[in-house]
């Protein structure tokens, strides 16, 4: 099939959320981008970026040999695909600029996106083009090899070697294998797995031979919540919730907003849900967020109510709150009063009462297993299964797989002839308390597959390089059930293969080919025409109405009550174990982005720190920066500490996914690896914690967090109104704007603090990470950042994000000497990088210190896939010039471009920011001020609205609008 | 008829002296004086650092200004604040050689020459900082207007485009002067020196001048009206520099009084380093009859006056930011006492305003000694005021968030005293190729004050 | 004229008789008089003749020239070549124009002044017969001299020597041409 | 004591001067000389495969976007992939040894590596599609490449050459319909006023500002 026959096609199903004419295509293998083709556009393109004010040396220019279905022009075009964390699918459109992957969007047809991305996504194209992925096959020489613990193999044990000689290595395996008298077993551990294509294989792999097992490992999974499940009803559930259905939700040691595939889609559903109320009706129904926290989290920093408490003060919460409801909650059950928190408890009853059927009880990690079942059976008494959450079989569910202990327990016993670790890096992610490297080297044969040569790749026999999911064809399940079908938007880099097709080798299938296997999963039992369903299915990128349908449950029963108050008088904090808000569990620890991106409660980059609240380290003696040992039983760790305000007293939070020793050049060796104190799958653990006396220095974008009250982030009643802004008259009169005036609004009422609009703007803009010794001496190059900011109110978080304000009476402009930032004629304050000479004075006279300048050649202008990442429209910054956020002027431009050459006059929407469409909540808004009906001119006109640091007389063209305080004020 | 006149016993010249001994001391200097270990080593050391200078300028130009410990909030640090310390430092000789000649002060004239010479070389250190710190130096010709394909000019509103203007305007203006004050010396040189080389050379920069009495009624009307010129322009050169602060919007930058207070500083560590440089150079060539303690005297009652002028300066500013009520500048003012930068403060404030009073005593304005070791101490408070000025302010300005310190990497301290052997340096060859002391007004002087 | 002297010369030792001579010589009738001293003489150039210098024109004249050129380039580079809005200030913004302005007046003053003093001097003039005068390298020590040229339409040397002579000079002399 | 300088010696020192100055004067043309140098004016650019715009475009009237597919829609013009060059010499000339290159990348897929003619700096983003949508036609910019054996740059690509015309365009348009004919007049000022209008030109000022071209 050819393009034409389906541009028409897409052109009938445009994508709104798409950046200005999107071509939302799906291709076949044949047609897909030859690698060879886009190295030498990248070979034109470096030598392109030498050229600057020097003469034409003999550039040379690389036609394609076969012009691509795509087309040879550079408007970007979108494929509909899915990114897959911990096995879940978030469908996204990739971005593609002369056959590269550059850029990331959210996909509005996917219940898990709506359009929206998080961080992960976002940085997943530059996992895509991470230089230290994994290219080959490799073998290891020396079979066995030594077995003392914490010895991890020379990469010079390891040898290149190819597919063929695996696969035929693995076909005489795989004869032992089906032998029933021969003794031969096979394990396969791999992640999460949702894919339905991958299920399916795999089923058939371990059909091949009797002493064959699955084994599942996440390192990050609530075993608890499944526990939990079992205890009320007796199966495994997982919860999907609707947020936007609530008028009350109580949060316990959970962050719907930030953890779990469901969090993008929690958070949207609960902006849109406020969207009356943000229009100033006060008596607008919006859903009443309480939350009761062990450590900070986004829902928290945004809830009405919120409380820090220990996990065990949560479930004693929890009890108090569940006996209303349950008369068969004995009062020796729910225990003793809390009386920091009565008021707290009070407020939550009667709004949990008002609510009924439309409240929303969420437990999270750190709660135990009866916690969970109790949240289950709350939801139950109060309606709520079947309104505000739905009950579904987990996506990822595995019957019959064995977890990881099983497996260690069955390798220690010497029983694993075979073990494949497909996607997973247990020898780093796995509890310290598993001495899983060890345990691998009794695996007769180690064979691993995944994106990087890490710390499980050295130990194995065989290495398998895996495809990127933007690299293979594949599909996946969303939050809510719903099957994704994933597309590539370029083929292989490297000779790697999908987990499809390596499963459909090591099964020894006929097919050996992704579109193929994935074309017959879908076919298998489906009638009518498939390539129509197929088409609909790709374009959309996803599957309609294949969300799993809701499960009917019995009552639930409750569960018993276990320990009641912890022992006040103990010394032991609890230690909480939670994903690393940018290394994630680990798998993203090579991504400089996410490295480099500031936690949203620490501002910290390059690191992890054990957080403390301030009462708890005013008993320990302890201080921001000084380095702390923690023991649980016999495991030790030295790690840093942080004092955080809103954490709880005697916890202690420990990031999972930093301290790896083989991630990669960016990854290696960032943070300590609090794995190394973990006994088990739990998530908490009990420890103590004592002074080294060392000090650990971090690097940290945000060092003040008050306001100095400053009104930056302002706040206002439900329904009321910001004191009128004076109107300044300027002494000149103003330029005017021919043609249009391009504005931007963010709405803080909406803003969670997720940092999506930051990533999403590096990726956009090619904006170079500095590292962390460069972002310690205050040289971070973020062009949008997020403020947080302690609210005098009610001492919760706000966040404000901060981009270029595009001031109308720029102070920038009128101190550069050169006229390097100057005024166009669309009201955009313009960096012209090649003008720029690097005096800085721009950036001293800036009130909102949004530039950014170049100490030191950052951009990498040697690494190749690097350079093939970057976006072609946008110049790459040399060193000794300014940068700042340029409100996406090469969207500006393509939308612009592509009215001035068909006619059609630019219409609101045709702009979107890169911010913009990255964010979950919507927060941020960007349009024409000349076009009368625009998005901004109403926000502008909102109640709420108010321009930063207005008495400065800069007239800011991005403005915001005020955080509603909650109802009630705690 | 009167006969050949011999200087008597005045403030500002010993007794003794007749036209041919000031102009044979004078000369001699330069011409017959051997040269000794001590001047030896001081050249030595100041020309290792000089070359040390040039290579870290080197590296810089590879490296790029990360070098140093500027970032953002605070985008300027060492290197602008040197540049400001160094163009005040010039100030005091235009001062002396220009508005004293209008003044007709007799003192000036044992000084004024050395003073312009450290003007020129001041300058110069001073005119190198604003391109070192470019981010981007290959380019800082754009800062000039020049017919380009581009069809792009300077822009004409910034302060840093007035910089170059008043900055190249202040080198050409000293040098014409300085030069113009040298002709007739260099003439004097030429026909006192016998080797042939010194005789050319001196020959060919005197431009062939033999003292006819046309030539010294133009030389005089030049001379004059090339300082009623320098005299206006030395007020701007610093009054725009202080734009450089003044125009920008930073609490601690934008302040009206910035000029004015400019040009005080200024003088105040130019007589600062005119008296670091005169007591030695007196002592090493035997100049105390030439430069007496009266020189030193009024000098000293110049660093007084300049001295109060300074510390009204810090009074406003700090009485403004709170009569203001602007919540910013109070901010600021309130960090620069109390914050990470106030021993900054503190320090200035002792060496600026408190030990300059001792000042008030004779005995001290006439001890050479005393008065060299208060001069350092003035020039080091000085740069400190410059420091505060330039990073405090930027380091707490607007957006809390936003805030953050400068901390000076070796780089930066490398750039400060490299700059300042540069200037020995400079200076030392200067004492050794030309008259440190201004021959021709020396006998014009000797006349005066044989009658 | 075909004169090989250039001038008769006389030295003295003191201002006032070199001014003295000069006036005498001056009251002869001579007029190509030229009179060397080691310093600024006062009433020594009057004596010889001179009248008022010139130079303040052409300072001022050089003033106005670069104020004018000064402004105008700002002018024509911000409004006519190539106008771009800054800061939302006029293309026009004069107030800023003023300080560039002021520092070109002042630099081409001073260019005038300097160089206006040298051309008006007939400098540099690296040789001239009366460096070859014996005694003359005093003249930029200690010593006063005083010519009468011989290119003088009045000159005659019984009466030039007369007056020399009259001014009782330390010695006298010939100046070769 | 005798004169420092003899007659003689200031000859020698002026016409040290003099040369001095010459060699100023000498430095600054040198400058301009290579400047200009920059913009290889007229140079005919060697290729891999000697192609001639002459023969395909005078004498056999080839369109423009036969070849540079995209000049209408995109940014990039677009250089000819293999296969279009084969359209016709998989018959034409196919064993001209002049062609081996040709058929020896349609083998390997490797590209053919042509010399870039027509370089702009990468801070530089100009549009064809957008230009060629007002009515800028091909010759306003490349000249008369039908007369061109081997391409050569015909305007200096220099940001003030662009000012020139995106500060009176009109002057520079011509109707659709000539766009890509070579030989076309350009219109008498009457008709460029009116093509203009039909264009929907941007203000001057948005055709002059930085962020036209620059990002």
């Amino acid at each position: 099939m050819t393009l034409a026959a389906h541009r028409p096609a897409s052109a009938m199903h445009p994508h709104p959320h798409a950046p200005d004419d999107p071509q939302v295509i799906h291709i076949d293998r044949a047609a897909g981008v030859n690698r060879r083709q886009v190295l030498a556009a990248m070979a034109a393109s470096a030598a392109l970026a030498n050229t600057a004010c020097s003469p034409p040396p003999r550039l040379q220019a690389h036609p394609y040999v076969d012009l691509p279905e795509a087309g040879g022009g550079n408007l970007p075009l979108y494929y509909a695909s899915a990114f897959v964390r911990d096995g879940f699918a978030h469908g996204v459109l990739v971005g593609t600029q002369e056959g590269r992957p550059v850029k990331i969007e959210g996909n509005p047809s996917h219940p898990s996106s709506l359009g929206a991305t998080d961080v992960y996504a976002q940085a997943s194209v530059l996992q895509l083009w991470d230089p230290d992925r994994s290219t080959v096959v490799r073998q290891r020489l020396e079979r066995g090899g030594d077995t003392r613990p914490g010895q991890t193999h020379a990469p010079a044990a390891i040898a290149s070697s190819s597919w063929s000689a695996f696969e035929a290595a693995w076909r005489e395996r795989a004869g032992a294998l089906s032998d029933p008298h021969g003794g031969a077993t096979l394990r396969v551990l791999t992640g999460p797995m949702t894919s339905p294509t991958e299920r399916a294989l795999l089923a058939a792999l371990l059909a091949r031979g009797p002493r064959t097992r699955w084994h599942v490992h996440a390192p990050l999974k609530d075993v608890a919540a499944d526990d939990g499940s079992w205890m009320a009803f007796g199966r495994v559930v997982s919860q999907v919730r609707h947020v936007d259905r609530a008028r009350c939700v109580l949060a316990l040691a959970a962050d719907p907003f930030s953890d779990g595939p469901g969090a993008v889609r929690h958070a949207m559903d609960w902006s849109n849900a406020r969207t009356a109320l943000r229009e100033g009706d006060a008596g607008a129904r919006a859903p009443a967020l309480f939350a009761a926290e062990a450590t900070p989290g986004l829902f928290g920093a945004r809830a009405d109510h919120r409380v820090a408490l220990s996990p065990a003060r949560i479930e004693g919460l929890l009890w108090r709150v569940a006996a209303h409801w349950m008369p068969e909650i004995t009062p020796a059950d729910v225990g003793l009063a809390d009386p920091a928190v009565a008021a707290f408890e009070q407020r939550l009853v009667a709004a949990l009462r008002a609510a009924g059927p439309d409240a929303l009880v969420i437990g999270g990690a750190g709660l135990s297993a009866e916690a969970h079942a109790l949240v289950l059976a709350l939801n139950q008494r109060l309606g709520a299964i079947g309104r505000t959450v739905t009950l579904i079989e987990p996506p990822d569910a595995a019957p019959g797989a064995g977890t990881l202990a099983d497996l260690v327990d069955a390798l220690n016993a010497g029983a694993v002839d075979t073990l494949l670790v497909l996607g997973a890096n247990p020898a780093y992610d796995a509890p310290s308390a598993f001495d899983m490297p060890r345990a691998l080297r009794r695996a007769k044969l180690l064979v691993h597959a995944g994106l990087h040569v890490d710390e499980t790749a050295l130990l194995a026999h065989w290495h398998l390089p895996l495809s990127h999911a933007y690299e293979q064809w594949g599909d996946a399940r969303a939050h809510d059930g719903s099957a994704t079908l994933l597309q590539p938007a370029i083929s292989p880099l490297y000779d790697t293969r999908s987990t499809a097709e390596l499963l459909a080798l090591l099964a020894g299938d006929p097919l050996r080919d992704g579109h193929a296997l994935v074309q017959r999963q879908w076919r298998a039992g489906r009638s009518g025409d498939f390539d129509a369903f197929w088409r609909a299915s790709l374009r959309a990128g996803t599957v309609a109405d294949s969300a799993s349908p809701p499960l009917e449950v019995h009552a639930a029963r409750l569960p018993p009550r276990l320990a009641l108050q912890a022992d006040p008088a103990t010394t032991m904090l609890t230690a909480l174990f939670v994903p690393d808000p940018a290394a994630h569990d680990g798998s993203f620890a090579n991504n400089g982005w996410l490295q480099e991106l500031p936690r949203p409660f620490t501002k910290l980059t390059w690191d992890n720190a054990a957080l403390l609240s301030p009462a708890t380290a005013r008993r320990l003696g302890v201080a921001t920066g000084d380095v702390v040992r923690l023991q649980v039983d016999t495991r030790s760790l030295e790690a840093p500490a942080w004092v955080l305000a809103q954490q709880a007293d005697d916890v202690v939070t420990l990031p999972l996914g930093c301290g790896r020793r083989h991630a990669g050049r960016v990854g290696n060796g960032v943070g300590f690896d609090a794995g190394a104190l973990r006994a088990g799958t739990a998530l908490s653990a009990s420890a103590s914690l004592q002074k080294t006396g060392r000090h650990h220095a971090f690097a940290v974008t945000e060092h003040d967090i008050g306001q100095h009250g400053r009104e930056l982030l302002r706040t206002v009643a439900a329904g009321g109104r910001l004191p009128p802004e004076k109107p300044r008259d300027a002494l000149y009169p103003p330029f005017a704007s021919p043609e249009h005036a391009w504005a931007m609004v963010i709405d803080l009422d909406a803003c969670i603090g997720c940092n999506a609009c930051t990533i999403a703007c590096q990726a956009e803009n090619n904006i170079p990470v500095v590292g962390k010794s460069q972002v310690a001496l205050g040289r971070a190059m973020h062009w949008i950042r997020v403020d947080r900011h302690d609210l005098e109110d009610d001492g919760a978080s706000g966040f404000q994000p901060v981009p270029c304000m595009h001031c109308e009476q720029a102070p920038c402009e009128l101190v550069c000497p050169v006229g390097a930032t100057v005024h166009d004629s669309e009201g955009l304050n313009v960096q012209v990088y090649n003008r720029c000479v690097g005096t800085r004075f721009c950036s001293n006279n800036c009130p909102y210190k949004v530039r950014r300048f170049n100490f030191l050649q950052y951009s990498d202008e040697t690494t190749e896939t690097l350079k093939a990442q970057r976006n072609p429209e946008v110049t790459v910054r040399q060193r000794g010039v300014m940068e700042k956020c340029s409100y996406c002027v090469q969207r500006v431009a393509r939308a612009r471009q592509h009215a001035q050459r068909t006619g059609e006059p630019l219409v609101d929407g045709d702009v979107v920011t890169a911010c913009q469409s990255a964010c979950p909540t919507r927060a941020i808004r960007f349009g024409d001020l000349g076009d009368a009906g625009s998005d901004v001119v109403n926000a502008r006109a909102s109640a709420r609205h108010y321009a930063m640091l207005a008495e400065l007389g800069t007239r800011p063209r991005t403005t915001y609008l005020a955080r509603i305080r909650p109802a009630d004020p705690a | 008829m009167a006969d050949v006149p011999v200087s008597r016993e005045t403030g500002v010249l010993r007794a003794g002296w007749g036209y041919a001994s000031v102009t044979d001391k004078i000369a001699g200097l330069v011409l017959t004086r051997p040269v000794r270990w001590p001047w030896l080593a001081a050249f030595a050391a100041t020309f290792a650092g000089t070359l040390v200078y040039l290579g870290a300028m080197t590296y810089l130009f590879i490296k790029g200004v990360g070098l140093w410990g500027i970032r953002i909030p605070v985008a300027w640090g060492y290197a602008i604040a040197d540049f400001v310390w160094w163009i005040g430092i010039g100030h005091a000789g235009t001062f002396i050689s220009a508005i004293l000649l209008l003044l007709r002060q007799r003192w000036r004239t044992s000084i004024n020459r050395f003073a312009e010479a450290m003007t020129l070389f001041a300058a110069g250190m001073a005119g190198l900082f604003p391109i070192l710190h470019l981010g981007r130096p290959w380019f800082a010709y754009w800062l000039a207007p020049y017919p380009d394909r581009m069809n792009l000019w300077p822009q004409w509103r910034s302060p840093l485009v007035w910089d170059v203007f008043a900055i190249s305007t202040y080198l050409i203006v000293s040098a014409l002067f300085w030069y113009q004050g040298l002709l007739p010396d260099l003439a004097t040189l030429r026909d006192r020196a016998t080797g042939r080389g010194k005789r050319i050379a001196y020959g060919l920069l005197a431009l062939g001048w033999r003292g006819e009495a046309r030539h010294w009624a133009r030389h005089e009307t030049a001379y004059l009206l090339l300082a009623g010129l320098a005299t206006p322009l030395v007020v701007s050169v610093h009054s725009v520099v202080a734009m450089d602060f003044a125009i920008g919007n930073t609490p601690g930058y934008h302040s009206t009084i910035f000029p004015p207070y400019f040009v005080a500083g200024a003088l105040f560590s130019g007589f600062a380093m005119v008296l670091t440089l005169a007591i030695p150079l007196r002592k090493a060539f035997q100049l105390e009859d030439f430069i007496t303690e009266l020189h030193l005297d009024h000098a000293a009652k110049v660093l007084l006056a300049t001295g109060w002028l300074v510390a009204y300066g810090y009074l406003v500013e700090n009485f403004m930011a709170f009569f203001s009520g602007d919540r910013y500048e109070i901010a600021m003012t309130v960090d620069r006492w109390t914050g990470f930068y106030a021993p900054v403060t503190w320090g200035l404030m002792l060496c600026n305003v408190a030990l300059p009073q001792v000042l008030w005593w004779r005995a001290a304005r006439r001890s050479p000694w005393l008065l060299f070791a208060l001069s350092i101490v003035v020039n080091v408070g000085m740069w400190m005021e410059r420091f505060l000025i330039v990073v405090q302010s930027t380091s707490h300005d607007f957006m809390p968030s936003a805030w953050g310190r400068f901390v000076p990497t070796r780089w930066d301290w490398i750039f400060l005293f490299g700059s300042i052997s540069m200037f020995a340096w400079l200076f030392l060859l200067f004492i050794r190729l030309l008259p440190a002391i201004s021959i021709s007004e020396m006998r014009e002087l000797v006349k005066e004050e044989s009658e | 004229m075909s004169d090989p002297r250039w001038a008769l010369m006389a030295e003295y030792e003191t201002a006032e008789a070199l001014v003295a001579a000069a006036q005498a010589a001056h009251d002869a009738g001579f007029r190509a008089i030229e009179a060397y001293a080691p310093y600024h003489v006062e009433g020594l150039a009057e004596a010889v003749g001179f009248g008022r210098s010139r130079l303040p024109a052409v300072v001022l004249a050089g003033g106005f020239v670069g104020g004018l050129g000064g402004y105008f380039l700002q002018w024509y580079a911000a409004v006519r070549s190539y106008p771009i809005e800054v800061g939302a200030r006029p293309l026009h913004s004069w107030p800023m124009f003023v300080p560039v302005t002021f520092e070109m007046t002042v630099l081409f003053a001073a260019f005038a002044a300097f160089f206006g003093a040298l051309v008006a001097n007939g400098l540099p003039s690296l040789a001239h017969p009366i460096f070859d005068a014996p005694d003359f390298d005093l003249a930029t020590r200690n010593r006063f001299f005083l010519c009468l040229r011989t290119d003088d339409p009045r000159f005659d040397e019984a009466r030039a020597g007369a007056v020399l002579d009259s001014t009782r000079p330390l010695r006298r002399a010939e100046v070769a041409r | 004591m005798s004169a420092v300088f003899s007659r003689r010696a200031v000859l020698v020192v002026r016409l040290a001067v003099l040369a001095l100055l010459g060699l100023c004067v000498a430095t600054v043309l040198l400058a301009v000389w290579r400047a200009r140098a920059y913009e290889q004016l007229g140079e005919p650019i060697t290729q891999p495969i000697p192609f001639s715009h002459k023969h395909h475009v005078g004498d056999d009237g080839i369109d423009c976007r036969y070849c540079h597919t995209t000049v209408e829609t995109a940014a990039h013009a677009g250089l000819p992939s293999t296969a279009v060059c084969l359209g016709c010499h998989s018959q034409l000339f196919r064993d001209q040894p002049l062609l081996a290159l040709l058929h020896r990348s349609q083998a390997s897929g490797q590209p053919i590596a042509w010399q870039r003619v027509h370089v702009l700096p990468e801070f530089v983003y100009f549009n064809h599609g957008v230009h060629v949508a007002k009515g800028v036609a091909c010759v306003e910019c490349h000249g008369r490449v039908d007369q061109m054996p081997l391409a050569w740059r015909a305007r200096p690509l220099q940001m003030q050459w662009c000012l020139d015309c995106h500060r009176d365009p009109a002057a520079h348009l011509r109707p659709t319909s000539q766009e890509f004919s070579m030989d076309a007049p350009l219109p008498p000022p009457d008709q460029a006023g009116l093509l203009a209008r039909a264009a929907h030109l941007e203000s001057r000022r948005r055709m002059t500002d930085c962020s036209t071209c620059h990002r």
